[in-house]
């Protein structure tokens, strides 16, 4: 099993959840960082004090998939962020020992596949 | 020398200084209200909008916009001979108690609100710079125009048209440029693709009660004295936005069975709104029947609205353009002149009263419109009226403004430009 | 037929108009101050715990609860001359010369923040609905007869106590409703099991503020008119809660060597209420003591409560009750016939008056606490008053109004159900 | 005996009765403004300095501070007449036909906002603690000498020197006090070493809103009455800051093609504080162009201080000294007398007020700095005036008050400690 | 060395502080996430505009812990966390090749002890 | 490839910006975490409750770097982000199996350079 963590832009957010969608992604945890890569940086000016804005606001999804959905999962948050421009965001893939659902104590493959109640 | 001169009326004049500050207050009161309903990345560029009708419309009015609205002239638009305020001092407006240079104060307060009322039809797109220049123009050749027909001897005031605190001008004005220029701007990249949501409720919240707050002033300076009209006009501003609240509440647990914040501040406005034609004119019990009736078709509005293609953003022509005119119309039934001292409508046997309110309703919206997506196309044809894409996607804070609403400063780096040090990355030691 | 009659002073009306308006400003400004102190997921749902106050109150103080309060009735309770606003129009009000329906919108706007106040209470687990129906009973059963007693015949006013702006009706009246309330509701979930901290401690300062400026309509008015009582009362609401609030800053820095800002916006409050009762009867250097005086019980309440089993949320009873207590007693001590012209209390010569407030203090709570808790218990028989566990996690705006107060939208799937697309999740393209 | 004595007018009282609270909203106002432009980890600690201001200097003004500055004394000092306020009661003050207690508090209001302005200076690194002995002292060292040399009687008015709302004592007054402040207590930890930005500009914004609003009454009732300079000193200070605000629209658009909300904010206490001494002193269209030539050296000076070594953390000399400097001058050019009914500035041909508004704009500054600065070095004798380098890192609002302005609540372990029973860490059950 | 990752609910978030405390895990980090899984969605309205929220909030801890520990943090955060009801969130292990204590310098076992100030 | 996680002081952040730009480490993601370890609690009121505030503001750093990269990044975090009191902070490294650039779909160590605009 693996953890894929996508960081992408904000604007993107809710194209990549409606990608990781229809590709049966269907659990995963998402939260607001701030980036800082080959972007450029914008200027701001508070009063007389002026600053370069060295970090962008960034989504990051935390996403626990098995071994065998991992490059869909790639490729649903690369459909979902790109828009050609720098500063699309990046991709990480970290092994992972092992996935426990904390409700009923469900481990692994098991404790990725959500219930489905709606 | 320093006294005030004969004719005007000290406690008149007293609660009139105070009425105008409250209008005034409105307009940043409007800012946090809008600055609410908007994303957090829009939310200064909001704001702003409202304080730049507070500068931009009151030089415009001292200029040219008040001559335009109140100088004697013709039954369309007034005369120039109040331009850049000659003649406009201490002696009393006429038909009037007040100093001339505070009814010119108190009736600018209006211009401002209103002009500012429209950019919550543009959020989050239209470039600020356009804007501007947009309100600018439009506080000189839509506003006075408006005001002059009801309220400085124009063709409306003439046919004996009541308008008691700005059916026509601010509210109508309002709604119906608003409508024009969520047109002629278009919808945000982002409509129908998003779901676009307030960013703070709790602004919302505060911003509504202190624009009825502020409303107080609006409605019970509008008989500009302390006189019947105005004791009238100030206790229906409390009664009619309670009632629409109240059947706000009804009509959102009707729909979901649960009751929305962000529909309580909107009735507050919508009563206030609805009672600013007819303040003065009414009894309190038809007020508060007002406050009632007035809800349906704003909520009507309000919920079928977002379904269209129209991105009238924060919903101007609602709030203010059907609420409004729902006013001006009740007058032609409620109109009671054992309350007001002035005339009766249909009810109480005076159906031409109804007749020439209906008139108003179609002329003041009419040309509000026209000349709101006129003067957009113009401003347009000289510059963009849209943000790119691009801009949108990032904000129009950073983008128009270059500011955050909310930093924390970090990975900021210091640039200390003109002491040609430029900071090393991120910090120094 | 538009000035006012004879018998209104249009100085006096300026006045009530205004400060009608600050007070009807005091109940957002209340929402802000209570939506500060609980937490965001509840944050809503307490500002619209008093914007129901205004739509609610409003309404039924019109319709019946001002005739209950204000009509010729017997000692208790006030007859039915002015149901329905029937008769209170621009005529005076006897006793005073202002226009009757003024007078009318500045008791109701009293009303309508005692109302309010109470939700302190009960505040992140109180059903809206219920508290909905119990603010309506509320403000007709508890609230005007409580005012009837002090200020429309009642027989607390026959034996001449003197309470200016509410220590009986307002304060005590919200305190002790407040803690029939807590009772009968219960506490929250995670009372006791969890810290329940401020979320937003701005708010509480800005919306102290805000309470301190609407104060001083709110005793600066109780003279109906511009006169010494007025003019005293509005000084004293300045230097009764400045010192309040310096005694306060010297027990926190005792306790903790700090003072924190909570405390301190606690403390205006306070101040604000100690003074109500007395503000007109007693000399600014008095009002200045019972600043000092009436921050100590009130603190050692607050200090004590949340180790009890009591969950009166946002201690409601020792900023309101007590400290409303305080000012009443207070009186019969101070009240100096030099300075209100109308009496004296124990220190000049009047034991008496202390005996009178005394009662005052016993009756007034009494009856807002056991009317408040069986109408709590009644309401409850009705419907649930609390909201359950599992909404008490997720949080009352969610649940109760399905609304948050702080959004991103992200991850909101836009739901446009009327035309019959039900969007695909998450975006549309 | 409860109506007001002779010689006190009721329109004037009740006009001063608002415009003292409006001038008393101002400094909650103040706090929000300030609190926004610190870093979220100072936002309370900022908003205290203001409320301690109204506590504290509320109580130092009634005991000795206004007899200092109104009481008849010499051309430096009041006497002591009035300390403890004695003999300030319903009898009108001198000059004036308002009574003589509520000429005070409105004097107070003043002392207590200047006092909060100059907290601008130090915030994020000043001691709590020495802060409010500071400001206990300045409130009356320095103010009451400064209001005593143009209002009171003293030097300066002796000679005509001509300050409607408080340029010397409440604009330069703060402004110069504010550099003294900065200078003695040093820059923050941080200066120059990372961006210090506002955690929040819409508090910015609306704070600079509600200021404006409360400046209504600040130069509105400094005319004491319902008269002629009233009246302008209103209109002016619409018209004022409204040009202030184009014309810094007009300086960040040539600086950076985008105007800032910040620089808005900014601008609107500029345009406020330029208008404060000339308010009843020049004409409309005069205090339009004030509003103009007020931006400029403020302005600059807001670009270059942050450049120095100087941390006047949020540029209270260049948002009121500077522009309070150039509105005193500027009443030296354009004062005229058919507008005020006093005299006339060098363009209207008496020159010899520009000269001495020219000394006044020397000296007031000029004891402002020296007896600011003596004052902190004594306090900072007896305790330390600024917080550690580690508390600064923290925040102020952890190390002084105990409490942060943002809670969520998670992690924070309740203290049951009365009870013996100390809470298991992080929950109970 | 591992590093657990617990999602939970924030409203359980003190009862897990708890256990971790109890079961001796005494360094730790956490924040604010919106996760997706098998949750009903809940409706909201803001005027005309009617979402369904696809997220729901959840609290986010970090843990590392040496291997011999692994056991009890999980136990400790399904303990503080289970309520029974779907939602109750994940637990993942990762394999963590080194730890350092900024302070010190040291690494991985004695990085992860905190001292004892309190 | 390796996950370089830091957590560090907030009042270090813009010290640990530096001296990640001086290392020449120009791609990390930043968010805000509250962490628990050994630091002394310090007590808060509010009104009549007192709380002793368990967890401290940290700033958490999330660097993908190539394996010849790791020390240096350590290296610069430690020294950006020492005060030498306790609560200083701590750096995981996980192992990473993959990094993806979205923009392009490059991955590994073409993925973790940035390219410059600025
Ligand atoms: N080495 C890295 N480790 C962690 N996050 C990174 C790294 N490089 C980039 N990121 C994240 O990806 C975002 C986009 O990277 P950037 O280099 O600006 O654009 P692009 O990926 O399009 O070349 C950054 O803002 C940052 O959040
Ligand atoms: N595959 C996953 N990867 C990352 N986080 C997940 C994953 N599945 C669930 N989560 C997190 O766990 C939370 C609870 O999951 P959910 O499926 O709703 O409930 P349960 O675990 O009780 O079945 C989600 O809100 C999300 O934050
Ligand atoms: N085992 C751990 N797992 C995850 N984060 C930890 C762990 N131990 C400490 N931390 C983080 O590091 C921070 C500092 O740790 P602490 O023990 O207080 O200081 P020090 O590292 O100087 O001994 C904590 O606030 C927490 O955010």
């Amino acid at each position: 099993m693996k953890l894929v963590i996508g960081i992408v832009r904000p604007e993107q957010a809710n194209d990549v959840l409606e990608s990781l969608y229809r590709a049966q992604v269907r659990g995963f945890s998402m939260s607001r960082v701030q980036g800082h890569g080959g972007e450029l940086e914008h200027v701001e000016t508070y009063r007389g004090t002026t600053v370069q804005m060295g970090l962008s606001e960034k989504v990051r999804f935390e996403i626990a998939v098995s071994d065998t959905f991992v490059e869909q999962t790639i490729d649903a948050l690369c459909d979902g962020a790109r828009t050609g421009e720098v500063g699309d965001g990046k991709i990480f893939v970290l092994p992972l020992e092992r996935v426990v659902r904390i409700r009923t104590g469900e481990t692994d493959r098991a404790a990725v596949t959500p219930v489905d109640q709606g | 020398m320093l006294s005030l001169p004969a004719g005007v009326n000290a406690g008149d004049t007293a609660w009139m200084l105070i009425a105008t500050a409250l209008v005034l207050m409105m307009t940043p009161a409007l800012g946090l209200f809008y600055g609410g309903l908007v994303r957090s990345k829009n939310t200064l560029n909001t704001f702003m909008m409202s304080l730049a009708a507070l500068g931009i419309v009151t030089v415009t009015w001292a200029l040219i916009g008040y001559t335009l609205g109140f100088a004697p002239g013709g039954s369309l638009i007034g005369g120039l001979r109040f331009a850049l305020l000659r003649g406009v001092t201490f002696a009393p407006r006429a038909g009037t108690a007040i100093p001339h240079l505070l009814f010119m104060a108190f009736e600018g307060s209006f211009a401002i609100i209103t002009a500012a009322l429209i950019s919550g039809a543009v959020v989050e797109r239209m470039r600020f710079g356009a804007f501007m220049v947009f309100i600018a123009l439009w506080s000189v050749l839509v506003y006075p125009v408006l005001a002059h027909w009801v309220w400085g001897g124009g063709w409306l005031a003439q046919h004996g048209v009541l308008d008691f605190a700005g059916g026509v001008p601010v509210e109508m004005g309002s709604g119906f440029s608003a409508l024009a220029a969520a047109i002629a701007v278009g919808a945000r990249r982002d409509y129908h693709r998003q779901a676009l949501l307030p960013h703070n409720a709790l602004y919302v919240l505060l911003g509504a009660g202190l624009l009825w707050f502020g409303w107080f002033g609006f409605n019970g300076g509008s008989g500009y004295a302390v006189n019947q009209p105005s004791v009238l006009a100030f206790v229906n501003t409390l009664l009619c936005p309670a009632c629409t609240l109240v059947v706000w509440f009804v009509l959102d647990a009707l729909r979901d069975r649960r009751v929305t914040a962000i529909g309580a501040a909107t009735a507050v406005v919508v009563g206030c709104v609805g009672i600013t034609p007819a303040a003065g004119y009414i009894s309190p019990m038809a007020s508060m029947l007002l406050g009632a009736v007035a809800a349906l078709p704003s909520y009507a509005l309000i919920m079928w609205r977002p379904r269209t293609r129209l991105d009238e953003s924060l919903d101007v022509l609602a709030a203010h353009g059907t609420a409004g005119l729902t006013g001006m119309l009740f007058i032609g039934f409620f109109a009671e002149r054992s309350w007001n001292g002035i005339g009766n409508g249909l009810l109480f046997g005076h159906p031409a009263q109804l007749l020439w309110q209906g008139i108003a309703v179609l002329a003041g919206p009419a040309y509000a419109f026209i000349g709101t997506y006129i003067l957009m196309r113009l401003v347009g044809a000289v510059m963009p009226l849209r943000a790119s894409d691009r801009a949108q996607a990032v904000g129009m804070d950073v983008v128009e403004h270059g500011e955050e609403a909310y930093t924390t400063g970090e990975g900021a780096i210091l640039v200390v430009a003109s002491e040609g040090e430029r900071r090393d990355r991120f910090a120094t030691r």
